[in-house]
């Protein structure tokens, strides 16, 4: 089972961003191309040859595999479709946030491996954000924590009342996990441009197939958080038996909500811009500020 | 009699308060001295003590003959102005002597509630000396005003021992005595170094330890 | 009869400068009979405490604990300057900054300073131990003056003149003192063993202004702000051997007289007013001493502000005066006394050597003068209280007895001003210890003698401190010994 | 009086910390034998080592006496002895700066203390601790806080805790290297044992405030002291700040242990102690590991300027991953200790939550959030740390000579690292025996307290006696068994795919040569932080140009500081005013003898009209 719901994540990861892509484009009155497009990437960045700086150490070439295992990790936390989640003893939410950062650590040490300025800078800046989503991010958690007396995962991925502070802690989540996946308006994914490259300015160096590990890992790392929001926002249940059919339309339901936030993040990236680095602490302060108003909404609980 | 010698010892210190000069502020000093002397034979006369009329002796001689004499010898030496050096006028040092004086009574009326009031006039000028004695070195810029100084608060201790006890034990008196005396001897030399250091003996520009 | 061996020596060995010629001699026999005195001294001591008696002599001589206490401290402190008195005034000699003559002028005036302030604990007459600190600053103000330069004549003739003031207060309440026994009718003898059993029948009204203008006085003596100004001057011009003896013993003996008019005081008057009157000076000498420490730029000067400031934290012990704050009173006197001789010893070391005082001009001397420089260093950590010297132990039992009567602002301005102190210690010495040497500077080496004298006493720092531990037991005892009541 | 027969006390918490201090210590001693080699002269040598085992054996004194005056006097000396440590290179003014700054404000602190102390023996007339215990429960509630606030100043001066930091950051890197990792890992903890031991031992918390306040003041520790470490380019005061964040953490578990004795739930302060208390050891641990590590490099490049170093992973390749075992340590990442001391202290912030009502579980959720917004800057100022010393290429010659360190030295750092290790996986055991200290302080029954030795899983049903709650799990070795595992698979196929692999510059935007000057630097590294808090870092720049002429611009030079808020507006205040008043008093002593005797005159006369006031 733990290795279904990895090989489930790895597969289906990629899709989501090309979904999002897709979306975009589409928005945008353009053709843009296939949802399939990560896949291609991937693949095609697998068969080609690397090219490895020459004063990059150890930690270079180690680092895709820290921030692939970390992410994987982290995405086996949480119960995709087994209740419990198969590795629950192995960590809660808290845990995941440390994993994740575990990754990040790497990354952003690789980053400044290669010696050029464009890895500093996408370290200094990943890592600026990072810190700051922090705090929101425990807030998250916390007011899950209060709605739901642990911090394990798996107690609010069954069915569950929707509440005001699930749902503002969703929203939290939600402009948390558009900074932590490097979406607008935090980061552009799109961009080379170096004055606003964050994630792409760190992985600059990186070629073949550890870029695709790199890829890959941010991947999974985006559809573990698209989980936990629609989770909170939809919260539905396993069945506990039933029909065939049943069965299916709960599986389109259940896959079909991740879909959801998918459209929903898609949406927010077409209308707005990126916004200045600066800027990044208003809007994580914001984040911040909904997590504290959900711990209220859980504290007067509603 | 005691009267007149009181009334001498008054005002031969008023004397020394408006001196403007090191040789009448000595004069002073020696007059104050010698109706200290008077004062103290009077009362060995009336309790009839030998011990005391050693004691009017020595007076006699260190304070009337000898610390005069060696003070003005030490003016001749050094060769300075005769200028005392005011920091406070004279008249305006007679507005304090006044203040002194009220502040001496008031003092010993306080402090002798069994005693005559003969007694507690004594005790009053003894006081009182004491007093200008202070205020002398206080406001007298040469050195030797400060010696001086010191012995006249020394004249109104030994009055005030002389009216509150009888005077202190004999030995105590003697050594007392002995103790000014040395101790006279030993400004005088300090007095003739700072005015070969200084080429003055203004004791007020020695500030060069401060701090 | 140890306190005759401890009066005569010394008379002797001023006879003995006298006579011969040879200053090397004098000084080796100095230290002879000083550590004789040493030895004598702490016979007397434990003949006394053990059989609890005073012993009185010729009618002048009374020794009780208290006494006998303040002549070892005494013993202690000049044993010392003995010592190093002897390589210092070799030093000076061929360094040429003293003529032969002088050197022998110097034992004859160390000699006389030490057997007058021997003198002033052993008298029983309060006049005569009036007299006894009189002569202590006329022969005194001579070795202030010593090097004969502008400042050392003015700082003497500051001392003498001041001095003499305070000490003339203090005659002047040694007068009231016995027009108070004269009309108690009990004595006319001024003999302080004869009057303290009947210090309660006394006038109450008379003892307080009597006690007054004997604390003013001897407080002068002693060195109580605001009337310790000439205590700097004359500290720091002082020859340092004289300035440990000045600071060390001078100052105790005039605490010492306080102590002994205030007893009186405490059964004559009520403890309240005493007490009220030692914290007053206590504390004011505390507040100034640690401001001008702060700012100060002369080596020996800040000596002489410590000096100040333990003379004031003695002061609040023994206002405090419950048994225990006594008894940290007195320890800390011995341990006080002890501490800056060996710091003024070692500030005359870097005098001879930098011929400098200025603080900020002095540099590396712990590259200069290794010996000197640790034991300097110590000796600050020791007078700044810290554990295990013997100064913090004494410092401690100030401050519990503080706390235990419920003394909070004392206890709380005493260590706001021990810290206070630290700090300006710290900063000064740190700079002057640590760092590099001044260019083209000679390092040399140091006398035995200097050596032997900073250790005994660093010996003497650290022993109460490690030896409470084991010891504890009879330093119990001998404090009850020392206060009976 | 003085009842000194030498009492010692042997209990869990002082075992702990006798632990903790043999630990690194003796890691430190091996580490010196190296570092002090070719340094110092023989007799300085020596006279390290004397000074060492002093250090070590007034600390253990510390931990282990029963009795106010063998605890203070060991505290003075090991105060005492560390100075010495912190003047070592007495040559250098700095040294003797910070050696005065370090000894003047523990005397500071140890006066507080021992305000503390006299208050509290006034209570028994005892100084034993077991007596003090017994009679501090009879003291009235005032004298309590009295007591409360000194030993907190006190103790709080040694620790590091803001404002009372100051001393850290110059104290700690002036000392030699082996030293700075026992005073950062364990003298200050000693303070932290002083607090254990006086406010839960023997005072007893009373009111909740306590422990709030210790709280608020250790979640400033936490912000200022990491804040300050990003802004720091001398590796060793960037460590040192990070001690005073590191304090800061073990006191959130340290204070929330307080207020839930003071809330009467037992067996939370139990966890919360733990947390405390395994955070405590960890750092010990890892700040030792850290500061070694520093000390390495230090010796190796001669220079503690990170903007000099760079490229030593490849030069000192030992140094380098014990470094980075230490800065993912202190970066709270899993799996290894200081991951799980974090865990800990949140979970017991969150449990806490559950416990109280309204108002505070707002406030404990606001403290966790903070602690979490301290472990992500943590983390970004060591992927700086290690970033700018030990990754690219060398930015100076001092980085460009650097050689590997002596075996003495790497084994010391060896022990530290392998315990970083060994102290992440074997969380659940740890925590077994950090049960067993901290309810043998607190006086709680711990065996309620029940947990799996290696799959460390909290009970809650255990740990409150009320249905809220559920469990939540954290195993340490599956979860780096995992992460190994998964990574390894990876490997696997990355190799298995076999494909070609060229070495070649790292890409210079057609620039012709990138070289170290092209690196970004710690200063820029720091610059969003130094932007985003400059409400409280105040940072300013000074901007210079050299001209030959009007039109040519021969250099530029750019600088860039932040203001040190604390000792702008706190300390030099204070001190300029304690120095004007004393130059003040200073005037009353101009020298003038008729002034002098004037004052004595007026004392007199003062004291006679006054006479009756007295």
């Amino acid at each position: 089972m733990i290795i279904l719901q990895a090989l489930v994540f790895i597969v289906s990861a990629p899709f989501l961003s090309g979904l999002i892509t897709k979306i975009k484009n589409n928005l945008r009155m353009r053709q843009g191309e296939s949802i399939l497009q990560p896949y291609y990437n991937l693949a095609k960045l697998s068969l080609k040859s690397e090219v490895l700086s020459e004063t990059t150490s150890w930690i270079f070439k180690i680092t895709p595999y820290i921030l692939l295992a970390s992410s994987l990790a982290g995405a086996l936390l949480i119960p995709l479709f087994i209740y419990p989640a198969p590795l629950r003893g192995i960590g809660d939410f808290l845990a995941l946030i440390f994993i994740f950062s575990l990754g990040r650590f790497f990354l952003s040490l690789a980053a400044l491996d290669a010696g050029s300025s464009f890895g500093g800078m996408g370290s200094s800046r990943e890592m600026f954000i990072s810190s700051l989503v922090e705090p929101a991010l425990c807030m998250v958690v916390f007011s899950i924590f209060l709605q739901f007396g642990s911090t394990d995962i798996s107690v609010f991925c069954g069915a569950h009342q929707i509440t005001a502070a699930s749902l503002i802690g969703a929203v939290a989540l939600f402009l948390i996990c558009l900074a932590e996946c490097a979406r607008i308006p935090v980061d552009n994914q799109e961009t080379h441009l170096e004055l606003t490259m964050v994630q792409e300015a760190m992985i600059l160096e990186y070629s073949g197939m550890r870029l695709a590990f790199i890829e890959l890992a941010a991947y999974i790392k985006q559809m573990v958080f698209f989980f936990l929001i629609a989770q909170l926002i939809f919260p539905i249940s396993l069945p506990a038996k039933g029909n065939f059919i049943g069965l299916l339309f709960w599986g389109l339901w259940y896959s079909g909500r991740i879909f959801i936030v998918a459209l929903i993040t898609a949406l927010v990236e077409v209308s707005l811009a990126k916004m200045r680095l600066f800027r990044v602490v208003d809007y994580l302060g914001f984040a911040f500020l909904l997590g504290i108003i959900a711990v209220i909404c859980a504290v007067i609980g509603v | 009699m005691q009267e007149i010698t009181l009334i001498g010892i008054l005002i031969s210190t008023c004397l020394m308060v408006v001196a403007k000069s090191l040789l009448a502020l000595i004069r002073g000093f020696r007059w104050q001295s010698f109706f200290l002397f008077l004062a103290t034979f009077l009362i060995a006369w009336k309790e009839a003590q030998p011990s005391l009329y050693i004691i009017a002796g020595l007076l006699l001689v260190i304070k009337v003959v000898l610390i005069p004499q060696l003070l003005y010898k030490i003016i001749k030496k050094i060769k300075v102005g005769q200028g005392l050096g005011l920091f406070v006028n004279t008249q305006l040092s007679l507005f304090f002597v006044l203040l002194f004086a009220y502040l001496a009574w008031d003092f010993s009326s306080q402090l002798i509630v069994y005693g005559s009031h003969a007694q507690a006039g004594i005790i009053a000028i003894a006081l009182f000396l004491v007093l200008v004695g202070f205020f002398l070195m206080v406001s007298r810029i040469t050195a030797l005003a400060q010696v001086v100084g010191l012995l006249v608060m020394e004249n109104g201790l030994f009055l005030l021992a002389s009216a509150v006890s009888g005077g202190m034990p004999f030995f105590v008196e003697i050594a007392i005595f002995f103790d000014v005396f040395v101790s006279v001897v030993i400004m005088g030399s300090f007095v003739y170094r700072i005015n070969k250091f200084f080429t003055h003996i203004d004791v007020d520009k020695l500030s060069h330890l401060r701090g | 009869m140890q306190i005759i061996f401890i009066l005569g020596i010394p008379l002797a060995l001023a006879l003995a400068a006298l006579l011969l010629r040879r200053q090397k001699t004098i000084g080796l026999l100095n230290c002879a009979g000083y550590l004789l005195m040493l030895v004598q001294s702490v016979s007397l001591l434990r003949q006394i405490v053990l059989s609890g008696k005073t012993i009185s002599l010729f009618g002048f001589i009374c020794l009780d604990s208290l006494s006998a206490f303040f002549i070892l401290v005494t013993a202690v402190v000049s044993f010392a300057a003995a010592l190093y008195s002897f390589g210092y005034i070799n030093n000076d000699l061929a360094s040429a900054r003293i003529s032969e003559k002088k050197a022998r002028a110097y034992y004859l005036l160390f000699n006389l300073f030490c057997c007058s302030m021997f003198f002033v604990p052993a008298l029983d007459n309060l006049g005569m131990l009036w007299v006894a600190i009189e002569m202590t600053t006329l022969v005194s103000a001579f070795l202030v003056g010593f090097y004969n330069t502008k400042h050392s004549v003015e700082a003497a003739w500051k001392y003498i003149i001041i001095c003499s003031v305070g000490i003339i207060l203090a005659l002047l309440g040694t007068i009231l003192f016995s027009y108070a026994f004269s009309i108690s009718g009990i004595s006319k003898s001024l003999n302080w063993s004869e009057i303290t059993p009947f210090a309660n029948t006394l006038d109450k009204n008379i003892l307080k202004f009597a006690f007054l203008f004997i604390l003013v006085g001897y407080g002068t003596k002693a060195g109580f702000a605001p009337m310790h100004t000439w205590l700097p001057d004359a500290y720091s011009q002082a020859v340092s051997p004289i300035s440990a003896l000045l600071s060390g013993v001078l100052s105790n003996a005039a605490v010492y007289a306080i102590f002994r008019f205030g007893i009186i005081v405490i059964d004559g008057v009520g403890i309240a007013y005493f007490s009220k009157l030692m914290l007053l000076f206590g504390v004011i000498s505390l507040v100034i001493s640690g401001g001008f420490m702060l700012v100060q730029k002369d080596l020996k000067r800040l000596l002489a502000y410590s000096s100040i400031e333990h003379i004031g934290i003695i002061a609040i012990g023994l206002g405090l005066a419950s048994p225990l704050a006594l008894c940290g009173a007195l320890a800390h006197i011995f341990n006080h006394a002890v501490t800056k001789s060996l710091m003024f010893f070692g500030a005359g070391n870097i005098v001879n050597l930098y011929q400098k005082h200025n603080l900020n001009a002095i540099r590396g001397v712990l590259k200069a003068m290794p010996f000197t420089g640790v034991m300097l260093l110590l000796g600050v950590f020791a007078l700044c209280g810290f554990p295990p010297f013997s100064l913090f132990i004494s410092e401690m039992i100030i401050l519990i007895a503080a706390f235990g009567a419920n003394a909070y602002l004392i206890a709380g301005l005493l260590l706001l001003f021990l810290s206070i102190v630290f700090g300006a210690f710290i900063y000064h010495f740190g700079k002057m210890l640590y760092g590099n040497l001044p260019k083209g500077m000679a390092v040399t080496g140091q006398c035995l003698s200097g050596k032997i004298a900073f250790l005994f006493l660093f010996l003497l720092i650290c022993a109460p401190g490690i030896g409470l531990l084991f010891m504890q037991k009879d330093l119990i005892w001998f404090v009850q010994n020392l206060f009976p009541r | 009086m003085f009842n000194l027969s030498a009492n010692f006390i042997f209990d869990p918490l002082s075992i702990f910390f006798i632990f903790v201090i043999l630990i690194v210590s003796s890691a430190a001693a091996l580490y010196s034998h190296g570092y002090l080699k070719n340094a110092y002269t023989f007799p300085r040598k020596v006279f390290a080592w004397v000074l060492l085992l002093i250090f070590v054996c007034s600390m253990l004194l510390v931990v282990t006496g029963s009795n106010l005056l063998v605890f203070i006097i060991a505290w003075e000396l090991m105060s005492l002895v560390s100075y010495f440590f912190v003047v070592f290179d007495f040559q250098y003014n700095r040294s003797i700066q910070a050696g005065m700054i370090y000894i003047v404000i523990t005397h500071i602190g140890t006066a507080f203390l021992l305000a503390a102390f006299l208050m509290i023996y006034q209570a028994a007339h005892s100084f034993d601790f077991i007596a003090l215990k017994d009679a501090c429960h009879l003291l009235p509630m005032q004298t309590r806080n009295t007591i409360f606030l000194l030993l907190l100043i006190g103790f709080g001066t040694k620790a590091g805790i803001v404002p009372m930091h100051i001393w850290l950051p110059y104290a700690h890197p002036q000392a030699p290297s082996h030293i700075s990792s026992i005073m950062s890992g364990v003298m200050i903890k000693t303070a932290i044992y002083g607090m254990i031991r006086f406010i839960f031992f023997i005072l007893g918390i009373t009111s909740p405030w306590w422990g709030i306040l210790v709280l608020i003041l250790a979640i400033i520790s936490c912000l200022v002291g990491v804040i300050y470490a990003l802004m720091e380019h001398d590796i060793k005061k960037l460590l040192a700040y990070h001690s005073v964040e590191n304090i800061g953490i073990i006191l959130l578990g340290v204070g929330l242990g307080m207020f839930f004795v003071s809330m009467n739930l037992p067996y939370l302060a139990v966890f919360a102690l733990v947390a405390g208390l395994y955070h405590l050891i960890n750092h010990a641990i890892f700040k030792g590991l850290l500061f070694l590590c520093a000390g390495s490099v230090c010796k190796a490049t001669g220079t503690r300027n990170m903007e000099k170093m760079g490229g030593l992973i490849k030069r000192m390749p030992h140094t380098a991953v014990y470094f980075l075992i230490g800065a993912m340590a202190i970066s709270a990442l899993p799996p290894l200790n200081g991951f799980v001391s974090e865990w800990l202290t949140l979970q017991a912030f969150f449990l806490g939550a559950l416990n109280t009502l309204g108002g505070t579980k707002v406030f404990l959720g606001i403290c966790a959030a903070m602690l979490a917004l301290t472990g992500g800057l943590a983390a970004a100022c060591f992927v700086k740390a290690f970033g700018i010393i030990f990754l690219a290429q060398p930015r100076s010659q001092y980085a460009e000579s650097a050689r590997e360190v002596s075996w003495s030295m790497k084994a010391g750092m060896f022990i530290l690292a392998a315990l970083v290790i060994i102290f992440g996986l074997a969380a659940g055991s740890i925590v077994k025996l950090l049960i067993k200290v901290s309810a043998a302080t607190l006086g709680v029954d711990g065996s309620a307290l029940n947990l799996s030795a290696y799959n460390l899983t909290l009970n809650l049903q255990a740990l409150m006696p009320g249905p809220v709650g559920k469990d939540s799990y954290l195993s340490l070795p599956y979860l780096a068994a995992l992460l190994v595992i998964l990574g390894a698979i990876f490997f696997v196929i990355y190799r298995l795919a076999k494909r070609k692999s060229l070495t070649y510059k790292t890409w210079d935007c057609g620039y012709y040569k990138v070289g170290s000057r092209n690196e970004y630097t710690a200063t820029a590294f720091s610059k969003p932080f130094r932007i985003a808090f400059s409400f409280f870092l105040f940072p300013y720049h000074k901007t210079q140009k050299v001209r030959e002429s009007f039109y040519h611009v021969k250099a530029f030079s750019y600088e860039t500081h932040t203001t040190p808020v604390f000792k702008k507006y706190v300390y030099y205040p204070l001190l300029a005013w304690i120095l004007k008043f004393a130059r003040l008093l200073r005037r009353i002593q101009p020298g003038s003898i008729h002034l002098y005797l004037a004052y004595i005159f007026a004392v007199i006369i003062l004291l006679i009209m006054f006479i009756n006031k007295f």
